[in-house]
Formats: C-alpha cells, structure tokens, sequence
C-alpha cells in the first residue's frame, strides 16, 4: 500500500504548483476570470507546454500520463490556485477523443495548439445522454446546448448529437454561441445549432463519452480537494487575526469545532477521491465517481457556507481571495450532476 | 389558543393586498421577483406610493405621520409586502432613525428631521460597524473631539447599506475614550456633504454594490446633531437593536420563496422527469416547509407575547437563527434545483433567447450568494446564540 | 389571536402537574415503567379521577374536552414526569369508541372502570390501515397484531380486522397476549388471534381509526415538548455543576451554542404542535399532525443524542433520570409513524 | 499510488478468515450477532482460541509471545474479526496493560505477569476514570500514600468497563498531592482480592451491566507494584492513549453493521413494500456507505502514515470522531428501521413465535443506546475535537 505520487507526478505537481503561485495572484485570476474570453490563453498554452494537458491521455493515445492519479494530480494543483483556464473541459475532450482514436486531434489538443470543448447538456437534457434532442442528419447539426464549459473561445466544439437513436460525437467550428462569465469565474456558452455543418467523428460515442464525463467528475473532486485545503489554512489565518471582544476569534471554541469538522471533512473528500481515481476505467469506475462526487458536493456547499460565516462580512466581500474559492466550490456541485444526482447514481448501482 | 387573526385584522390583509395589487409599479415589482438590483429611483418611488396611505413610517404613532399600527398589522404588512414582491423599505431612516428621535430627539430634530423621513427629502444611512468592531460594537474607534460648538470626527465606517444613495448618515462616535468599552459612544447625525467624508463602494461576494466605506478625516459636526447625552450612545443603540423585530424572522420572504421554489421544480426537468418529483429533492421542499410552518407559529406565540409584554428578551434571537436558517435553505434549494443551468454571470447579460432558466431563477446563485449575509448582518448567528446562551444559562 | 390556555385547561394542567410531580420520582416511575403490569393501576385510576381521559372526549360524547389542546395540555404534563401510565392507548381507544357512538364503553373508559387498548399494527402492516391482514369472520377473530401499547392487563382489546375490504373494530377480552416493557418504559404485548371470540363495533371504522391515530400522534408531540423542556433544564443545570478541567462545563462555548439550537428546536416542536392542535379534525388535519410529528420525530433523535453526549458519562447510566428521558423521547419516534413515514404523508399532500 | 493490499497481506486476510470459520465458536458468533451479552467464560474461551495461534497478544512482540504482526495486519485481523461477529478482545490486559509492560515495567513484572495474560490466567481491569476526573484525567483525586514498602490507597474509580470478570486492576493514582495536575500521578497494579476493595455494578442506559465503580478503603499494595517510576504515572497513560490506533476508526464494525442494515432493510415491509426501495432511507444508507468508503481510505492513509512514521499526532482523533459517528448512525438506521418493532425490552425475552422483527435485530433499539457511549468514553468527541484544534490553530 502506497499514498505517495510518484516520482513524475510529483515533479509535475510541484511544478505547476509553483507556475500557478507565481502566475496567478488573486487579481490577475480575477481579471481573467471575468473578463471575456474568461481565462488567459497565454497561460493556457504555458500549461500545455508544463505538460498539463498531456497528463491526461495515457502513452498509447499521445500523452504521458492518463490514470485517475495524473487527473488529481493536476486538479488539485489548478483548485489550489482557484485557475480559471478551461481544463475541465480539455480534459473531458482530449479523453473522449483518444477514447475514438482521433490521434491528429489529440496532439494538437496535447500540444496546445488546438482548444476543444465538449457541447453536452442541454435545457432539458441533463446527466442522462439518452435524454440528448440535438440531432444529426445530412453533415448539419440541430438543437440546443446549454453551459458548454470552456466555448469561448475554443478551436472546435465537439458536439454530442444524436442521429436515430445513436449518440454520437461531431465537431464543428461554426456553431453561433453566446458566451458569458461563470458566477465563480471562467466561461461558458450557449450553443445554437441550426442546420450547422459538422463533421462526424463518431456515430456510436455513448461509452466513451461516459467515461469522459467521469474523468471530468474526478477531476473536479480534486480540485475541490485542492481549494478547501487552501481555504481552510486562510479560513485558521483570518480567525488568528481577527480580533473581536478583545481577543482572537480563534480561541472562541464554538468555532475551532466547527473548523476541526470541516478539517475532517477535506480528508474524508480526499480519500474518497484516491479511491474513485484508484478504480477510474476499472471495474464500478462510474459508481466510485459517483460515490467520490457526491461527498465532495455535499461537503463543498457545507464547507463555503461555513467559511463565509467563520468570516463574517469579509467572507461577503468581492475583494477577499476566500469569497471566489467559495463561490468555485460551491459551483463545482453544480457542474456535471450534483450530489443528489450522483446519490441516485449510488442508489441505482446498489 | 386562537391561532386565527381577527376579522379586523383579516380585513385590513385584503386592503394592504388591495393596495399592493393596484399601487406596485410592474417594473419595480419585476426587478424584486427577478433579484436585479434596484435604483435609488425605485425606492423613492415606492416609499412615495406607500407614504400616500401613512404607511412608510409603519411603526410611527399618528400624530407624527405614521398609521399607528399595532404589532399583529405591522406583521401583515410585513408579509404582505414581501409576497406582493414590493421592495424591502429603506430601513435607516423610517424604521431606524426615526423611532430614535422619537424616544430620545429633541422636539427640534424631531420638527425638522422627522417630515423629510417621511416626504423622501433625506435618505439615511447607518455608520455603526468599523472594520475592527463588526458583531462587537463596544470596540469602535471613530472619534468625535469636543471643539467649541462641533465635534469633530474622525475614523472609518463600514459595511453601510445603500449609502451610495444617501446624503444623510447617523453614527456611533467614541466621545469619551478614557471610558469603559460601550460607555463614552455618542450617537450624532451627519450631512454627508460635509467636507472630509469619502464613501467607497464595497463590492459583495456576487458582484452587487450595496455596501460602501465611509472615512471621515476631520470633519466638523455641529453639537445640535448629538441625539440624546453626549456619552448617551450605547444606550440609545441597544435601543434601536432590540426595537424594530416584527417579521425579523423573514416568514414573508420564506413563503414567497417557498412557493416559487415549487413552481420552479415543476419546470425543471431533471433526469427526465420534474425535479419536484424526484423524492429526494421533495424531501428538502417538505422538510423546508414545516420548518417554516413552525417558525411561522412561534412568530405569531412572540408577537403575541410582545403585544401583552410577557416576551422574553431572547425570544428576537430565536427568530433570527432560525428564520435565517430557513431563507438561506430556500436559497440554497433554489440554486440547486438549477443544476449546470445556474452558472451565467451575470444573468441579466444573456439575451433571452439563451436564457437557461426561467428569467426569475436567472440571478438565483447571485442572490444565494448575497443572501449568506442574513446570518452575518444585524448581529451575526453566533452572537444571537450567545444572547440565548446567556439567558439559559444565567443565574 | 391567543397563545394562552383556557382557565379550564390550565386548571387541569396545573392540578395535572402537581399531581404527577407527587406520584412519579424517578424511582417510583422506573419500578412501575419497567415491571409488569409495566404501569401503576392505582395511579391510573387516580388520573382518570382527576378528569385526564373525560379531557379526551367531547361532552356530547360523554366527555368535557375533545379539543386538539385538551390532548396537548394532557400530554405534555405526561411528558415533563415522564408518566408510564398508558394514556397513549386510552387516547386512542376512547377517541375511536366516541366517534362510533359506542357510550357505554366511553363512559366506562373515562371513569376508569375499564381500560382499553387498540390493536392496529401487524408485523408486515405500519401506517397503512389497507395492509391489515387480520380478519374477521363468524364472529371470530384471527391474525397477529404487533407492539400494542397498553396492552398488558387491558380490560378490553380492540382490534382493528378487515371483514371482506372493510376496516372494522372488533372487541375482544379473550386474546393471547405476549407481554413485555418496552425499552422505554411501559407496557405493550404481541396479540395473537387464532379464531378468537369478538364483537362487532363496527365494520366501517377506517375514518374513525385514522382520526383516533392522528389524536394519538399529536398527543406524543405533546409529550414530547413536555419531556424535552424538562431535558433541557436538567442538561443545564448539569452542565452548570459539572466541572471539568477546572470549569463548569457550562462555560465552553462549543457547549453552550449546541444547547441554544437544542432550545430552538424545542420551540419549534411547541409551536407545530399548537398548529396541528389548531386544525385537529378539521381541514387538512392529517397533513398538520403529519407535520408536527415529522419535525418533533426529527427533533427528539437529534436532541437526546446530544443531551446524552453533552452529560457525558452520566447520560449514559440507568441511574441518571434523563437517560430515561433520552430513551423515551427517541422512542416517541417510533410509535405511530417515524418522521421518515410522516414525511411521505406531507410530500403526497403537497 | 496503490490502495491493494500485498499478496501477503491478502493472503493473511484469507487466512484469519479461513481461522475465523474454523475456530469461532458459533454460540459466541451468535451472541454478538444478536447483541447479547456475552458471559465471562465466553471471552476466555474465544482468547484461549486466539492463543491457539498467539494472536491474541497482536501488538506483542514475538519474543513475548506475540505474533509480531505489522500495522496492516493488525487492521486485517481487526477488520475479520469484526466481519465475522467474533466477540472484542478484552483490551485490558492483552491491548492495554502488555504494551505498558513491555515498555514501562521491570523484568521481573515481564516475567511474572504477561504469561498470565496470554493464559488467561488475569483478567485486568482499568482504574483511569473518576467521578469528577472523566475525559480531564489529569484532575483526578485517588491517593496513594507510601508506608514503607506498600502504599495505602483511597479512593474511587469508575466506568471500569467488566471488573466484574477481574481479578487484577490497573489504576493511575496520585502520589504527589502537592504537584501540578498532571504531574504526581503514578501508575500501580492492584489485586482485587486486597481487603478494602468494593467493586458495584453501574446498570447503563439500555440495562445492561459492562461497567463498575471501584471503591478504594485503606488499601495496602506492595511497592513493587508500580509500574515505572514514582509520579510517572502521567507518561505512562499519555503512551497508552496514544499506543493503540488501529481499529479506532472500527470501520470492521461498520462495514459489518451496514451489511446488516441493508438485509434488514430488504426484509422489512413499511408502507407496503421492502423498506430498502424508500428512497428517502435509501438516501440515508448510501450516503452512510460513501462516508464509510471514505473513512476506510482515510483510515489506510493513515495506517500507511504511521508505518513510515509520518503520522500526525491528530489523525487517530480524526479517526475516532468520523469513525464514530458513522458507526452511531449506522445503529440509528438500523434502530430507525424496525419501526414499532423496535420496542420491546428486553428483546431476548421474548418467546420465538412472537418476536416483532428478526432475531438479528431484535436488540438494535438497545445497542443503538448503548453505543451512544462510542464518542463519550475513550476520550469524548469534543475532547478529540480540542485535540484537533490545537494542532490547527498552533503557531
């Protein structure tokens, strides 16, 4: 039994560890996470160039890493330094096209040429790809896809369709979108497709893009990981220094107590993120995902609750740093199914 | 036990509902279901509207241009307006400053301030909270010295609401600093023209700015705008902390949202069904409503027992905690029940053709967001709980 | 409006109060709680005397009460002492027999000449009256009725059976019965029915019964808003004496901020039970005692947990009242429906 | 990166199982899978089956006739243990006083008393706690006063978990009254046959009798009994507290009580069909079972920890607090899932043709109860919360 990284990927997460501190103080991520086009595609290609993105496809498919333990590796580290560049949804694109051996788009992914982003949801169509109405007929895509992490801004769009009953994958460059801020920084978009050209990449996509789905799931779980780790040692900061009835408000112990459950808390999200990242592509991958983001969702709306109050008025603040980690944490629930959703996962394969 | 209202008092619901639906601008009305922020021109609107009736200085007595309303009316019109998605009146002057001249002004601040409370000639705000002295408000450190017939004050308040807006502001000075903590406050009135203040917009966690700073450096107060003694301050504070607690439980607000949170789980289909009828988010609806019915009742038990004067002093905490409590899970409930959908910022950018949610859910995040300050604000949860702890434990 | 009990109920709380107070120290209370008959005849002849179960029933039905509060005023006097008598059954039963007319048995029931017990539930049948499986036929009864309350030493069983889809309530005094304490204290037995001898009271009592049961889950709100109230006083008072560390332990905040919620959720638990007082037997009255146990089943679990956690040791012991406290009002959940089954009841009223 | 157990390990695992099946006596299985109290002869004869192997003294090194197992296979032969419904080792003497021993005590009390713990020959009891001195050991009051070669001890302990069954007894008493608290306190072994000792029963919450008081009344015990040095006694209990962390997360338990759990919950009928297909107590088991995949990992990082020596002095409390609370609410559960059914007392009592729910369950309202006294006794939740507050907020 063994809990340490290895030797590579703990150069690669000291590494980015120590680019991002440098990189990204709190008002230059700001600037850049809500402000179009929401990340700071100089950065972005410097992270692929640190080897970021090719952490996230194994050898075979023209990367140098891609087990569950690459995804938290760098996820914890991009969660630690609250970063907004869109690797959420370059993760789940680079996965799902390796999965289809689209090799030439995967190293121009790796590489930092090209950047993807994966058009799934919809208004009415959530967790369940079968619920999918965006259709697939004659080269052209129509419907309607919603909160496309990652699209402005992007090189392609690959577009999850469905044409008869098949789900598939189809790229395009042409879809008209409508970009925005996320309320926890970084951008999205809504894409209209009306008779849009595209191309095919694959008519029978369904497997591949679950497991995509999971991969970006895991990663999400350590980047969680990653930023209440942070926040809890700024939370411990701020409650030393703060001064209130003439003393510390950290010696108040209604409070430590409190602090101490989030603590336990973190570690329990931990660990059950080693676990979903031990299983990921294995036997009950998708139920040890599910397991992993449900704890860490109803942890991260628990968790940034009780940080902004340990907070007081500061924790309401724009200008306090612990405001925009809490916002991200409490988002990541929302992205990709959240606690509920993922308990009915657990549920079903119970 | 009677837990029914009185006809009278069900008859004068229908006219505040009457009222309501016949006098709320539409667009005002709009912007409060949809959390966009208000103008200062929407709040001087509807204070105007509600004052052709009395009805803004709702705890005022008659005789000073108030309706003379009694706590059960107050607590009507409290829910009332917040069902009706009027605005939240401006509190500082109507509700705050005012019943303070009342009970400690003099008849010349009550003569002169009094009326332009009400006709929206001033709008007030509060300088109580210092960067060092939130919950703890014996620790302010803004100074007012004695010079001549001024005092002159410096230091620097904060978190004071809407003071973007205001061109008047009430505040507790430090007048005595050789005295204990909450002794030597002096509670003093200040034109914000004068020379000397600078306010700075404060930007909350969602983006909105209703906060502000405000830093006074020398700035010269005549002793006339002192209300009460001198020294006096702390006394008319804790006044004015433990007077005005109808519907600071929020029932009306938690209704309201109550009810649209189901509208909105009926909308909104997830996993291939409405999410209202997922069991699991149901749950959270109907354990969230019978909290609300029970505070609602312990609401009615303290108004009642205000009314005969048998309310014990910690009976406002309760309300407080667990009121707060209940918003805040609306809110919360709210913001989950839009899943991927609740992410655009800010919401009111998108056009409405990529509108991912129905346009009253679209700020939903940004208002859970801001909303994290009911239990921060007006004394935060762990103060009120320390007031209940002292009670309990007292003796 | 009016939060105040009637001259006539604060007459009968009061002497109620004094009464019990006299009756039931610990020991006296734990000697009848836990020995068969697992109650003090004497005593609950003496209650009956002194008007608690003419409290129940309305005059025109041979009563002076019949009220939503005269149950609550009943109850929550029983709560605070913490009585074992079995009212719980006798609510019920004189409730049922009132609402079918049956005066002979109601005026003997609230005199005290005859004590009675109601026989609903079945090992595979809870709240759901349509799952009984006992039957009635040719006059006799035969199947299996679980946990009846009160059941030890009744003069008189009345037995919820279907005859063909019909709900009725059968009299039996000739049923086997397997009797035991219960582990909070008072009695209750296995009543076993094998072509037993029984009258017909009514072979359409469905609408009596449901209504009989709702009295009897307000009454356990009541009574736990009674033994709650007196909880949290003795939690108090031990905390203020106990010392540790070389302070009361009523000094660490942690504690005291547990306690205030504790005394919230005590209020709340009051005021739901006035509302379903409120509408008992008029509209929506299922859904408001449905809601007033969920949230006091809530509340008591949570609440005895923490009372025994916050006495330490001493929480834990037979010797100490409060444990008996504890183990009642945790058990008060599982009588009539827990709130997980009352939670069901308000969703589908929704 | 690696969460597998070795191949020695796993078949370590198959091997205490394959022992387990073997060797437990069903009787005893049966007990503990129904919550009964297990009699006195039943422990001995289950360690005398342990020493069979000499696993019984599992942290005993070999050459004392242990069997030199590591960290992880102390937590294997914890987890099957478990699993399989053997009973727990009585920790006095094997867990508790050996480990003492072997690092604190003389040659001669090695070779005198650790033989008699493997052979049952002793059965040790615990004198830590007092009435006034429960998680604050430090204040506590027993005194020990030399007189010659003995020393005359007074005083009372408490919560001796099974002197019933003991014949010997360790107790921490005060030596030096004059020191500060922690200080002046000595570690000494008692023969409960010495004149001047009272042992009586405490009955707990649901009944049952594991625990006593032990009265102290001029009771006479050769020097030579301590264990250490004079006023060390402190030393030697902090080394205790701390020696023993595997299982103290008891995630065997947990593992086992949620199998159990959900049979049940398949079995029992509510509302017309099998309870398990509520969704609302479906929600509680999962969320149960994903908090217990956690812990099970938190609880191998930090077995890995220690193993290399890296462990924090404030993971085992982390342990013990959410290793707790997941065991209490897996009782609640189980208690919530009977429904009415869960009342009867006690459970065993009753004859087989009129038992309310499976015999497995029958005694789940008492256990629940019982096992409330998981994050009082062994150092309580809030003091292992204070444990972890002062590592967090040190500096």
């Amino acid at each position: 039994m063994d809990f340490n990284l290895s030797e590579d990927r703990r150069m690669l997460s000291d590494t980015l560890r120590r680019y991002l501190a440098e990189q990204y103080d709190i008002e230059t991520r700001n600037q850049a996470a809500y402000h179009a086009p929401f990340y700071a595609p100089a950065k972005y290609t410097e992270l692929a160039d640190l080897g970021v993105i090719g952490a996230f496809v194994s050898e075979s498919a023209g990367g140098f890493g891609g087990e569950g333990f690459d995804i938290t590796t760098v996820f914890e580290e991009l969660g630690r330094a609250l970063c907004p560049e869109p690797m959420l949804a370059t993760l789940m694109s680079v996965r799902v096209l390796a999965d289809l051996k689209q090799s030439t788009l995967v190293d121009e992914i790796v590489t930092g040429q090209k950047r993807p982003a994966l058009a799934v949801f919809e208004p009415e169509a959530g967790e369940n790809l079968c619920d999918i109405q965006a259709t697939f007929s004659d080269g052209k895509l129509t419907g309607r896809k919603s909160v496309v992490y990652g699209a402005p801004n992007a090189d392609l769009i690959l577009v999850v369709a469905k044409e008869g009953d098949q789900i598939g994958l189809y790229l395009t460059e042409a879809a008209e979108t409508v970009d925005y801020a996320m309320i926890d920084g970084g951008g999205a978009a809504e894409v209209i497709l009306d008779d849009t050209p595209a191309t095919c990449l694959s008519n029978d996509a369904q497997a591949a893009l679950e497991a995509a789905l999971d991969a970006g799931r895991l990663g999400l779980c350590a980047e969680a990981v990653g930023a209440m780790d942070v926040m809890l040692g700024m939370t411990i900061d701020y409650m030393k220094q703060r001064q209130q009835f003439g003393r510390s408000i950290a010696v108040f112990q209604a409070l430590q107590h409190r602090v101490v459950d989030m603590a336990i808390e973190i570690e329990q999200c931990r660990s059950i993120s080693v676990l979903a990242a031990s299983h990921l592509g294995a036997a009950h991958s998708a139920k040890y995902v599910a397991m992993a983001k449900n704890l860490v969702g109803r942890t991260v709306v628990k968790f940034s609750e009780e940080v902004i109050q340990l907070h007081g008025g500061i924790g309401m603040t724009w200008e306090y740093p612990g405001a925009h980690y809490a916002k991200r944490l409490t988002m990541i629930d929302h992205q990709l199914g959240d606690a509920l959703t993922q308990l009915h996962k657990v549920m079903q394969a119970a | 036990m009677d837990l029914q209202f009185t006809k009278e008092e069900e008859a004068f619901r229908e006219e505040v509902r009457t009222f309501l639906g016949e006098n709320l601008p539409q667009d005002i009305q709009r912007k409060v279901r949809n959390n966009t922020p208000l103008d200062k021109a929407d709040y001087e609107t509807w204070h105007a509207i509600l004052q052709t009736r009395n009805w803004l200085g709702a705890t005022w007595p008659v005789e000073h241009g108030g309706p003379g309303w009694n706590n059960y009316q107050r607590h009507i019109f409290g829910e009332e307006t917040a069902l009706a998605y009027a605005p939240r009146l401006v509190a500082f002057g109507v509700a705050m400053l005012g019943p303070v001249l009342l009970k400690f002004g003099t008849e010349q601040q009550k003569a002169e301030i009094l009326p332009r409370i009400l006709d929206g000639s001033d709008w007030w705000c509060q300088g109580y909270s210092e960067p060092g002295a939130g919950s703890d408000l014996a620790s302010l450190k803004t100074r007012a010295v004695r010079d001549g017939d001024d005092y002159i004050i410096n230091g620097q308040k904060t978190w004071t609401t809407l003071g973007q807006h205001a061109n008047k502001i009430f505040c507790l000075v430090r007048t005595d600093p050789a005295a204990k903590a909450q002794e030597g406050i002096s509670f003093i009135l200040v034109d914000l023209d004068t020379p000397g203040i600078e306010m700075r917009p404060i930007k909350l966690i969602e983006g909105g700015h209703e906060v502000n700073e405000v830093f006074f450096t020398d700035v010269r107060v005549p002793v006339s705008n002192l209300v009460g003694q001198e020294n006096e301050g702390w006394t008319i504070a804790k006044y004015l902390l433990t007077h005005e607690r109808t519907n600071i439980a929020g029932t009306g607000f938690a209704i309201r949202d109550l009810a649209a949170l189901k509208v909105l789980a009926q909308k909104t289909i997830r996993n291939g069904k409405p999410l209202i009828e997922d069991p699991l988010f149901a749950k959270e609806i109907a354990e969230t409503e019978i909290d609300l019915e029970a505070i609602r009742v312990t609401n009615l038990r303290v108004l009642s027992e205000s009314e005969t004067g048998a309310a014990n002093g910690y009976e406002s905490s309760m309300l407080k905690i667990k009121g707060t409590v209940i918003v805040q899970r609306l809110n919360s409930l709210t913001r989950q029940a839009l899943g991927a959908a609740a992410a655009p910022f800010p919401a009111e950018n998108l056009p409405a053709n990529a509108m991912t949610v129905p346009e009253d859910a679209a700020a939903a995040a940004a208002a859970y967001f801001n909303n994290r300050k009911l239990s921060i604000f007006g004394g935060s949860n762990e103060i009120q709980r320390n007031i209940i702890a002292k009670d309990l434990f007292r003796g």
